[in-house]
């Protein structure tokens, strides 16, 4: 696997995110029992499944933001270093690289989770300067650019409480791009919103996605999932139960469960 | 080579100390204090101490010696060391002058001011604490202002600390009444509580004090203050 | 450590809490009562009277209780021989104990502290409980006694546990004006035994008994009526 | 019209002990203020993140701290805090050291300021919505720098009220040095009130410089508070 | 009008409550300008309009909750006592008949406003207690008896805080009761629950309806207005635009306004 990153950047050649036979456990509970996934540059990977499926679990085990039971992670090519902790568990060995690698990766929440003690704009160029080091100068220009982009351009000196839920997601998404990332991940960016604030966020992901950029996200909107993911995965009881191209998982899946599920929820 | 520090009650006890004004701490017994210092040949520096906690105070190594009007008794001496006494002035009790008080007698029902850890709060304990009503103060000076106030019919205090007091206007109320003696109580007079295990300095008060009454500089400073000798018979 | 001296001092001690506690739950007991008005006006009026109860809470809880404490005490009593009328007086018995003085200073201060938690209070209980009972016919009176007292003090008991237990805390400081209570029974032990640290620790040690009993008397007047936080 | 009088004339000759007085207030209010504030943010952390035993030992400093007399602490440790770090110093070899008046106060009361500071800042730091902190860490922020950039400053408007409320505190307990013989303000007031026999009026004098001190200290943290809320939407006012 | 009460109170012929030429300004907004009504014993009388036409300040006058500007309000046949206040308002001039009053009328408000502090059964028998003077034996007696009548008996020991919002709004209705009012005054008693637990709660009214209880009723449900009211009466910005029977109201109003109201809300 470790090759792939060796092949240079060009798009579908290269690993953004390449995850294999991860499992994670709470205590007894064994929420992923051996889940798998490759994300090329250029993907966009919708995960999609029952509540309590262990979506969110999965993106943040990507992320290190909980540590997987067993497992391995590669992030732009580079292995996450893991070392055995009492119990079973694995802990991570190398504090630094774990920070250095979720650098490439921009996670947008479902709670949004701005900083609420600073405005937009700063918000945006929080983590360039501070996590990567870019002038400020440099990192209020890219930043005032990636507000243009997901159209808060004049809220920028704004605070995020006077925001709607609509503009703090696509704040938050303009936070998470800032860094540049190899891959954007998406836990459910729009659940929390009011229906009418939906499609202005599903916009502007779909405008990331058409780009180029590599995605992953976990969504309950089905409609979207299928316009936009190059593939779709159906996670189940902690295993992917079904993956492929969308058309396939939505119309011709021959898990039954899958069917199910999408039957449901459509 | 260390400065030596003094401590002494933190609010006033004239005339021996008190706050001035400007700051300072003024009084005989800031001067004979000085005396002793420069026959010592030492530095020293005032620290002002709650009076019921300095001879934690003194033990707990804050100050270096007591030098604030505290008479040598044998139950302090248990606890630290004194030097030879420098001064002694008698106990008194004072009461409005319409009040009439022949003996200790006469206190039956009163309410009576002292200070605390006092050898005048032991004096009353000892001979009073049935049938008045002791009240006691943190500061000399509040016992007074209860006198004058009403609030306490006697104080008992020491003698020479009193006098300001009452030639003040709102003493003028009051009088002595009477002289207070018990030497258990009371004790030979006052000197400075040194700590157990500081012989050298013990030793060292002693020269000054015997060195200053010698050369007359400690009659040259009390003739400022007092009319008559108040070092006291020699023990 | 020594504690010989203890059983010498107990009768002493036992003395001084029953004083610590008399001044304690007097202050709380008129300090509230005081407290209630007090928060009452700030919230409904009227405005001149809000503006007073809002300047007392402001004095008093700006300046310390220390000073409040010596300026009622000795203060006064600095003027009591300008007005020779007063001790033939029938208050004058009053004027010369020490112990009213710091029952109405300590009250006063409570009544400052609770005052301003009792504004927050009043203005905690919803609007429509209180026009519920308007609406039933009730009589102001009726309605502070039944509905927005209680209601309100529900909310803030947490509150007042800790202003209590403030307030208990506070009571060493009338040894100043001559009122021993534990903590004054402590110094007492200080000056007549020299022993440092012994009497303090035991002071501190029934300072901890009364603060947990208070927190458990109020912990279960709070759990008499359930309230949102708990579900 | 007699109070005025004897009022200023008090004011003419003790002002400058007042001032020196009012002086060494502040200072201990301020000493004992940050200290508070420093154990306050450690004792926090080490109450949320801290081994068993550090739970423990803090659960019972802030226990004990809150539940003992104030004055009993200041005498303890003046006393014995000074004896103990002597004794300690003296069996390490060292010269014993002479802790000032305002040293010692300054400990005494920064260690009960820190001991309400601890609970005040912990509830704070709880109250920072989980998903800030994540944010932070997703963007590979190393925990001193999450800390300084996000927990600390989303922390500030939480506590502020309770850390003003802290201030008020401190700035009359320094009242209780007093009892010590430590010459602040409250001290400095009974002497000049013992020898100018002015009780009534050096009280007054006091009252009100204390309430100086509150007046304008609200006013500085009314404007603090604006500032650090001024992300935050404002509350109804209920 | 004031001898309507002398006749006794057979159904249909004395006066619960009178209302005459009713006017309400808040500074210089007029909400209510010249409304009347008149609710016979045994009437069932729905209020209309849409929000902001002045149906709750309406409610809220007749109980004195709000003092009226103008128009005079007779309760039980005992006219309520006003004396002019500064700036041509009015004032109560008698504190105790006013307090009096409300006891014959039972309002219950649309958030419920249970005390959170009593439980259910407390809540019920509080007024009768401390304001009617009767004795706690026999409040508590009569209290039961209500809430059994709403189907609450059970939880009679419960504290608000632990019952759904439905079960809230019938003891809200059986505290208000409890009083034996002349009439109930309800303020859109359903709005604030959840769509399943709304019939519970028309249900119960429905029943107290039924037995010829004289109620006045602001509402939004207007099916339910049109089954359980003798009139119905539609407010429009402050005035009564049309009032009648149920039938004539929703059917046949000769009023444009009401028309087009009946219809955008059905
Ligand atoms: N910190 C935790 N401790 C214990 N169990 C957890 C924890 N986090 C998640 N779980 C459990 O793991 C399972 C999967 O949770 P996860 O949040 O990944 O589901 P999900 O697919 O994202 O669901 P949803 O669509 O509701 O967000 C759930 O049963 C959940 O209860
Ligand atoms: N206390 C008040 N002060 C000022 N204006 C008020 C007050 N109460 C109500 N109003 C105004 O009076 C008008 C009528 O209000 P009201 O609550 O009676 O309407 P409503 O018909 O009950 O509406 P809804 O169906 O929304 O409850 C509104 O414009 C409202 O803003
Ligand atoms: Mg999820
Ligand atoms: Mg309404």
């Amino acid at each position: 696997m470790q090759k792939n990153s060796e092949l240079g950047r060009s798009h579908g050649e290269t690993t953004a995110v390449h995850v294999e036979d991860l499992h994670k456990s709470y205590g007894s509970l064994e929420v992923l029992k051996g889940v798998s996934l490759d994300a090329h540059d250029g993907d966009v990977i919708s995960i999609i499944g029952s509540s309590g499926s262990g979506k969110s679990t999965f993106l943040r085990c990507i992320n290190l933001l909980e540590l997987p039971s067993a497992g391995s992670i590669t992030i732009a090519g580079e292995a996450v270093k893991f070392k055995p902790a009492k119990g079973g568990e694995m802990r991570a060995a190398d504090a630094k690289q774990i920070q250095r690698l979720r650098t490439n990766l921009g996670m947008v929440f479902q709670s949004f989770d701005l900083w609420r003690h600073m405005t937009v704009l700063q918000n945006v160029i929080e983590a360039p300067i501070h996590v990567l080091g870019m002038s400020k100068a440099e990192a209020i220009d890219k930043g005032e650019a990636m507000l243009q982009r997901v159209g808060l351009y004049e809220k920028r000196d704004q605070y995020p409480a006077f925001l709607s839920g609509g503009q703090q997601q696509r704040a938050a998404i303009a936070r998470a791009l800032a860094i540049e990332p190899q891959a954007m991940l998406f836990d459910e960016p729009t659940s929390a919103l009011d229906p009418e604030l939906v499609s202005e966020v599903l916009k502007v992901i779909q405008s990331i996605a058409e780009e180029g950029r590599t995605m992953i996200l976990v969504t309950h909107e089905m409609a979207f999932a299928r316009d936009v993911s190059s593939k779709v995965i159906f996670l189940d009881q902690g295993r992917v139960e079904e993956e492929g191209a969308p058309e396939m998982v939505f119309n011709n899946s021959s898990s039954e469960r899958c069917r199910a599920f999408v039957k449901s929820v459509h | 080579n260390a400065e030596v520090r003094l401590g002494l009650d933190s609010s006033n006890y004239e005339p021996f100390y008190s706050r001035s004004a400007d700051g300072n701490w003024t009084g005989w017994e800031i001067e004979i204090g000085d005396a002793l210092c420069a026959a010592m040949q030492e530095d020293c520096v005032w620290v002002p101490i709650a009076w019921d906690g300095i001879i934690p105070a003194l033990t707990a190594k804050k100050i270096d010696a007591i030098l604030g009007s505290m008479s040598i008794t044998e139950e302090r001496k248990k606890t630290i060391n004194f030097s030879d006494k420098y001064y002694n002035t008698p106990a008194a009790l004072i009461a409005p002058k319409g009040l009439s008080i022949e003996s200790i007698d006469d206190l039956k029902g009163k309410k009576i001011g002292v200070q605390v850890s006092s050898t005048h709060s032991n004096y009353v304990e000892k001979y009073l604490s049935d049938g008045t009503d002791v009240k006691i103060y943190q500061d000399f000076n509040d016992h007074n202002q209860d006198l004058f106030a009403g609030r306490v019919d006697a104080v008992v205090a020491d003698s020479l600390a009193l006098a300001p007091f009452l030639e003040s206007a709102e003493g003028s109320c009051c009088e002595i009444k009477l002289q207070l003696n018990d030497e258990e109580v009371f004790g030979i007079g006052v000197g400075a509580g040194i700590r157990k295990e500081d012989t050298d300095l013990l030793a060292k008060f002693n020269a000054a004090i015997a060195q200053i009454r010698a050369d007359g500089t400690y009659d040259e400073i009390s003739k400022k203050y007092f009319n008559f000798d108040i070092y006291g018979g020699s023990n | 450590m020594v504690w010989d001296w203890l059983p010498e001092y107990l009768p002493k001690f036992v003395d001084g809490l029953w004083v610590t506690l008399q001044l304690f739950s007097l202050s709380i007991f008129f300090g509230f009562l005081l407290a209630i008005p007090i928060g009452l006006v700030q919230v409904t009026g009227p405005k001149w009277l809000g503006h007073i109860a809002r300047g007392y809470c402001t004095l008093f809880r700006g300046t310390p209780l220390l000073i409040q404490l010596w300026l009622l005490y000795y203060g006064l009593g600095s003027v009591f021989p300008y007005y020779p009328g007063l001790r033939e007086s029938f208050i004058w018995p009053i004027l010369v104990e020490a112990f009213p003085y710091a029952v109405v200073a300590f009250s006063l201060s409570v009544a400052a502290y609770e005052g301003h938690v009792m504004k927050g209070a009043f203005q905690s209980v919803p609007k429509g409980e209180l026009q519920a009972g308007r609406a039933f016919g009730m009589s102001n009176f009726t309605l502070l006694r039944r509905v927005w007292l209680p209601r309100a003090l529900q909310n803030v008991l947490p509150t007042l546990a800790g202003e209590a237990v403030l307030t208990l805390k506070s009571v060493p400081l009338a040894s100043t004006i001559t009122i021993f209570g534990v903590y004054g029974v402590g110094s007492i032990v200080r000056q007549e035994t020299y022993r440092v640290y012994e009497p303090l620790l035991f002071v501190g040690f029934i300072y901890i008994c009364l603060t947990g009993l208070i927190v458990v008397l109020f912990r279960w007047l709070e759990n008499r009526v359930p309230s949102e936080s708990q579900l | 019209m007699d109070f005025f009088y004897s009022t200023a004339n008090l004011l003419y000759e003790w002002g400058p002990n007042f001032l020196r007085g009012l002086s060494a207030t502040l200072q201990i209010a301020f000493g004992a203020y940050l200290l508070g504030l420093t154990i306050g943010v450690l004792g926090a952390m080490g109450k949320i993140h801290g081994g068993k035993y550090l739970k423990l030992s803090l659960e019972i400093y802030t226990t004990i701290i809150r539940a003992v007399p104030e004055l009993v602490l200041i005498l303890l440790l003046y006393y014995a805090g000074t004896s103990l770090l002597n004794q300690s110093l003296e069996a390490f070899g060292y010269n014993p050291v002479d802790i000032s008046g305002v040293a010692a106060g300054v400990v005494v009361l920064g260690l009960v300021q820190g001991a309400y500071a601890t609970e005040i800042v912990r509830g704070a730091l709880l109250a920072v919505p989980k998903g800030e902190t994540e944010a932070g860490i997703a963007f590979g922020m190393s925990k001193s720098k999450l800390f300084r950039r996000i927990t600390l400053p989303a922390m500030i408007p939480l506590a502020l009220p309770g850390l003003a409320n802290l201030w008020m505190i401190v700035t009359k307990d320094t009242a209780l040095l007093a009892v010590v013989g430590f010459e602040e303000l409250a001290l400095v007031t009974k002497q000049a009130a013992g020898k100018s026999r002015l009780f009534l009026e050096a009280f007054t004098v006091a009252a009100f410089l204390y309430l100086g001190i509150t007046l304008i200290s609200n006013q500085i943290f009314k404007l603090l508070e604006r500032r650090a809320t001024r992300g935050l939407p404002k509350l109804e006012q209920v």
